[in-house]
């Protein structure tokens, strides 16, 4: 756990960088991918980076993370190396999945990431048995388990967050809400205004906080870690925000409008993150430029150096079915 | 594999070519057409279209209603249709990838498939479950697989799998027209595929296989995106002077092994494709067949299985390629088999 | 619907009839079992008789509904006839479901019984699609859907409450609440008080009352109906009751106490129904010692009618797999 | 249904007998003694002693966080396992009936069987699924099915249908070392047979065929259950001059098919059997492995089959006995096959 971000400049300048990282890996992502050079399908979480970010600023290295389809940022954000994540997306050996996973299965291991995952609401009952794991051991390590609006509807959910509830779990369950499953929009799939109301139906606290405000999003979920880690159980920490992209790639966003996508354009996480360290004075002008600079040199070396790695090795496909004693 | 079908235009009665996904889009249109009970249910089948673009414009002809864009919920979608169907509805569950079947088994296999029995016939389960099957779109282990071993393993499940635009039309209004739970898998690369289709609502029975193509040495036996890959390899096998019959099951629950058998009694030689990997899946049962029958007479040489790996489907294009059976493989375990014996 | 039975003449005769009628059902079953003239395994609703009479009281016959593992009540409040549920229980060819249900599957479809359900949580999906196809058609009527405690807390639960909150279908859940899931207490499983307030996290209304108290159940089940019928949607009902005997055969009741037993045997729904309406002048000493010698007499005749029955047929087991056009 | 086995107390080096559910207990209690890691995750296994009695005392003696009861969450339990071994714990999970495997498909197959595949090989899922299958109880159409097909068809999953009360110790402690997820699967009529067992952790590995009984005339091959029948059937064909083998998998997925072969290139005659309905059931495979392999050569008459009915466990004990293959049914199969060659 860092120091607050708004007001500390180092976890300042982290949290700014880590924000630029994702956005520039996934529209080098969208770029490869539009011009045939990446294959699959590819979930974008671009306008959601202060979730990720502000998340996993309140998390140690040693504390787990379950992630998503659209689980780059939380990669990223939980200390993955881009070249390796470029590497899996790019079909390669050196890939953290050694190409066997692709986008919805990237995960670093080493930094506490137990796994993107392909099945919406599919690892939020890990996050539950990691959590218990680590009570049962009497670590105080803590499990953060994203997913997203849609999920919060499959049975996994209710599951998992009533095992955590009555077992007092070290889970922090974030739900990052950006309005949709797809096409289908939480005002259609939830009679309920905030889906964090949902946290009293398992007898936990539940908060909703702007997701595309880094301080915001890092409070609730420091907040939510302290009491996971004090032994108190889970919370279900709702970050309200909105992806930029279509779901997928075969998205034409037939269900909602160029002004509802533009409005939360305005919303840049990254931007307001900008405008209220440089007006604070917590960052200047040229370290943001900096910050800006690095990231996407870190982006460019990363695709590179994926580029001219070998690519996945299919030599070995039945050996890797089953891990060796 | 190819893009084209090999039933000829003439065999269906009609010119008109149209797209796999276009089929099942009219099958569904003309079903409820005829008939206010039948309504679709799934996750994005409304103004998206669907995830494979198969309800299409459904949505726009027949409304929220009847076209049902449902939370992400496969266990209770799939349960609402039972539901539904008991008191006299006609639904059909679209599941975005078979995969998710695997949320909704209980509804499928305990409920759907069993009430029918469990209650002494006094009800009936009247429902369609379609989801695409299969690799080589690149989606990895949990979106690509193929489970129809498993649904054709339940008893109350029929189990359909369509290789052409006709069938996917053909065996779909059967489906929807049957009392009995239909599980219709249909493989996600044929979608773009096109073949003739008849305009008009024409059945084609479950519970009858195609004869695809006659030849003299050899018999493969395939469902799905390996009946087009079968056909491919024919032809280049044709051109080794290796005449081959493809046989298409269609359905595998009911069976109709009948021409199986006589065409296997004839060539001496059965060589049977599936994607899903081989150990338990449903080849293992036509090479039962087989061996337990007085075909195992004619045979020349042992009985042949070429199936996906038994492993997870990978994301890396070529390591996708190399897990599952393609034409050069069928082309290759067929000379194999002619050669051996 | 019936009028209020705790003031309607009529409708209290019917009300308590319909209990005894469980009751010796029930212990007729016990009793059969313990003989070795019954087979499977028998889970029974005695001391929970108030919650499925006073909820399909609340039902017009069209009305549906969905059971449990533990339904035989609910099959007889809804208006089976016992004769064909004995002969179902013994096996019989002139059971319901001509010997191949038993008793997990028992359900006169004529009544609107949608069947038991041998799995946990497995009718309330059901329920909510029973209810759809009512909505769709534009019938009004109801669908009441029977789950226990232990239920509440399936995936099934969450998916098909949702559903049918976000759809407004007519649908009423009733939890059973009989304070355990097979042997797991809801002080354990849950951590809220009351099942009903996982309402909330749905979007609909939710109660919870005397399920052992006949009026107070109809109150609460008529009231959703009502609601349901109008189109206003789902409620949540929980009946607080107790079942007196073990889950099922092989229970050794290690998992409560005699004392806790007790307690609830002296809270008998019947009996504190019987002095409510003698009291309040209802009933007369007379008119329900009739009752209770119909209610044996009934049972009696359904043991003797059903032992007299054909065994069910192995011939046709084939046959009987598929609905024929 | 015989309660005796025929491993004899020589083979195993010891007199002791105890039931299988003993068994199953001792190997779990032997296992939490010796690693922290192993605990047990399931619904009742706590002072109820679980729904068929196996988990026992093991609640007193080892308290209520190791042997943790849990509330009715198939899905969450069998997901919490998952991620608990993530971590490095040894879970092992119970669910109450095998049916209800149904609920948790998703954490148990899109999961569990794949995630160290989809990871590169980065992390493992060691644990351990345990649950009673088959029919036999009354308990009718959802609490009696036997679905090992389906399980053994999921690459990255392990599967065990232990027979004999040595083989549902050995067995399991050699399941709980294993890095993968394995699927152990108990018949419940099973838990009350006895057999000799030895009293130290000594493991069966994963992976090897029984050879139950050694004939000249004929080859049994059958898992669970059918073991015993087998065996039974045996001495009633014995006394008919019919000399039998039979010959347990024990291990479904991985395979151990040699002395299947062996055995029955030597009979010429395989009777495969097995509770769950035929069609495409895990008898299928081993046919299909006869039928293309040399084995098929030296067959004197075709391969036969004999499986439950295509159709659902009904509750009427009569009905239900008609659904299974009993002991008769063995021995006239048998009979007729002999008879046919
Ligand atoms: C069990 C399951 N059902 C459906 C899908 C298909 N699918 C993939 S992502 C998605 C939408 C998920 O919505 P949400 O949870 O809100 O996450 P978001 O995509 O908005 O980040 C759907 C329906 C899936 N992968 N898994
Ligand atoms: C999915 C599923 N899990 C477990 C069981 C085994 N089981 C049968 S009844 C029962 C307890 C159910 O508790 P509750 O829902 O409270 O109903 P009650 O028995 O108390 O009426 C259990 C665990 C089952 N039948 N189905
Ligand atoms: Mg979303
Ligand atoms: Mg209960």
């Amino acid at each position: 756990m860092s120091a607050t971000p708004g007001t500390d400049h180092d976890t300042a300048r982290h949290a700014l960088l880590t924000m630029w990282t994702i956005r520039r890996f996934e529209e080098a992502v969208d770029d490869l991918f539009a011009r045939g050079l990446m294959h699959g399908t590819m979930h974008l979480s671009i306008g959601q980076e202060a979730s990720a970010t502000g998340a996993c600023l309140a998390l140690r290295t040693d504390d787990a993370i379950t992630s998503t389809h659209r689980g780059h940022g939380h990669c990223i954000a939980k200390g993955a190396d881009l070249t390796r994540m470029m590497a899996e997306l790019l079909a390669k050996e050196t890939g953290y999945c050694r190409g066997r996973g692709g986008s919805m299965h990237i995960a670093d291991t080493a930094t506490g990431n137990l796994g993107a995952n392909g099945i919406v609401a599919g690892g939020i009952p890990i996050a539950a048995g990691a959590a218990l794991a680590f009570k049962m051991r009497a670590e105080d390590r803590v499990v953060a388990c994203f997913f997203g609006d849609g999920a919060a509807n499959e049975g996994a959910f209710h599951e998992a967050v009533n095992l955590a509830a009555i077992w007092k779990l070290p889970v922090v369950f974030i739900c990052e809400n950006n309005k949709y499953g797809m096409s289908f929009s939480t005002e259609k799939s939830f009679a309920i205004e905030n889906i964090s109301e949902r946290a009293a139906a398992y007898g936990i606290p539940g908060t909703t906080v702007d997701g595309n405000d880094l301080d915001e999003v890092y409070g609730a979920v420091s907040a939510a870690v302290d009491r996971a880690r004090a032994g108190e159980g889970p919370t279900l920490v709702e970050n309200v925000t909105y992806r930029w992209k279509g779901h997928s790639k075969s998205d034409k966003n037939l269900y909602r409008t160029k002004e509802e996508i533009a409005e939360w354009r305005a919303k840049d996480p990254i931007l307001r993150f900008e405008a209220r360290v440089k007006e604070s004075g917590l960052l200047t002008e040229e370290e943001v430029q900096l910050i800006r600079t690095q990231a996407m040199e870190d982006m460019r070396a990363a695709v590179r150096e994926a580029n001219a790695a070998p690519d996945a090795d299919p030599s070995d496909l039945l050996d890797a079915v089953f891990a060796r004693a | 594999m190819s893009s084209t079908q090999t039933s000829t235009s003439a065999d269906l009665g009609t010119d008109r070519v149209i797209t796999y996904s276009e089929a099942v889009r009219e099958a569904i249109g003309q079903a409820m057409e005829a008939d206010d009970r039948v309504f679709m249910l799934g996750e994005d089948i409304g103004v998206y279209g669907g995830a494979f673009g198969v309800s299409g414009d459904l949505y726009h002809r027949f409304g929220a209603e009847r076209i049902r864009d449902t939370p992400i919920s496969e266990l209770g979608i799939v349960g609402a249709a039972v539901g539904a169907a008991l008191v006299g509805m006609r639904p059909i569950v679209e599941i975005q990838f078979s995969d998710f079947t695997n949320q909704a088994m209980d509804q499928i296999v305990n409920q759907a498939a069993k009430i029918h029995y469990m209650l002494g016939g006094a009800m009936s389960v009247p429902m369609v479950l379609r989801a695409p099957l299969g690799s080589g779109t690149g989606a990895a282990a949990q979106h690509s697989q193929s489970l129809e071993a498993w649904f054709a393993h339940v008893p109350g499940l029929k189990v359909v799998m369509p290789a052409t635009a006709a069938d996917a039309k053909g065996l779909l209004l059967s489906a929807i027209d049957d009392p009995n739970p239909v599980i219709v898998l249909e493989h996600k690369l044929l979608y773009r595929t096109s073949g003739p289709v008849p305009e008009e609502a024409v059945r084609v029975p479950l519970g009858q296989s195609a004869v695809r193509r006659r030849g003299e040495h050899l018999t493969i036996v395939g469902t799905g995106v390996m009946v087009s890959r079968a056909l491919e390899a024919a032809e280049v096998l044709a051109a080794d002077g290796i005449d081959v019959s493809v046989i298409d099951p269609r359905t595998l629950t009911p069976l109709d092994d009948a021409p199986i058998h006589e065409d296997v009694s004839r060539t001496g030689r059965a060589l049977l494709v599936q994607e899903a990997p081989g150990h338990v899946g449903f080849t293992a049962e036509l090479s039962a067949r087989i061996a337990e029958s007085p075909t195992i007479y004619r045979l020349l040489a042992p009985v042949r299985r070429l199936s996906g790996l038994d492993a997870p489907i990978p994301y890396a294009p070529q390591l996708e390629t190399a897990s599952v059976p393609q034409v050069a493989d069928i082309v290759e375990s067929a000379k194999t088999l002619v050669k051996e014996s």
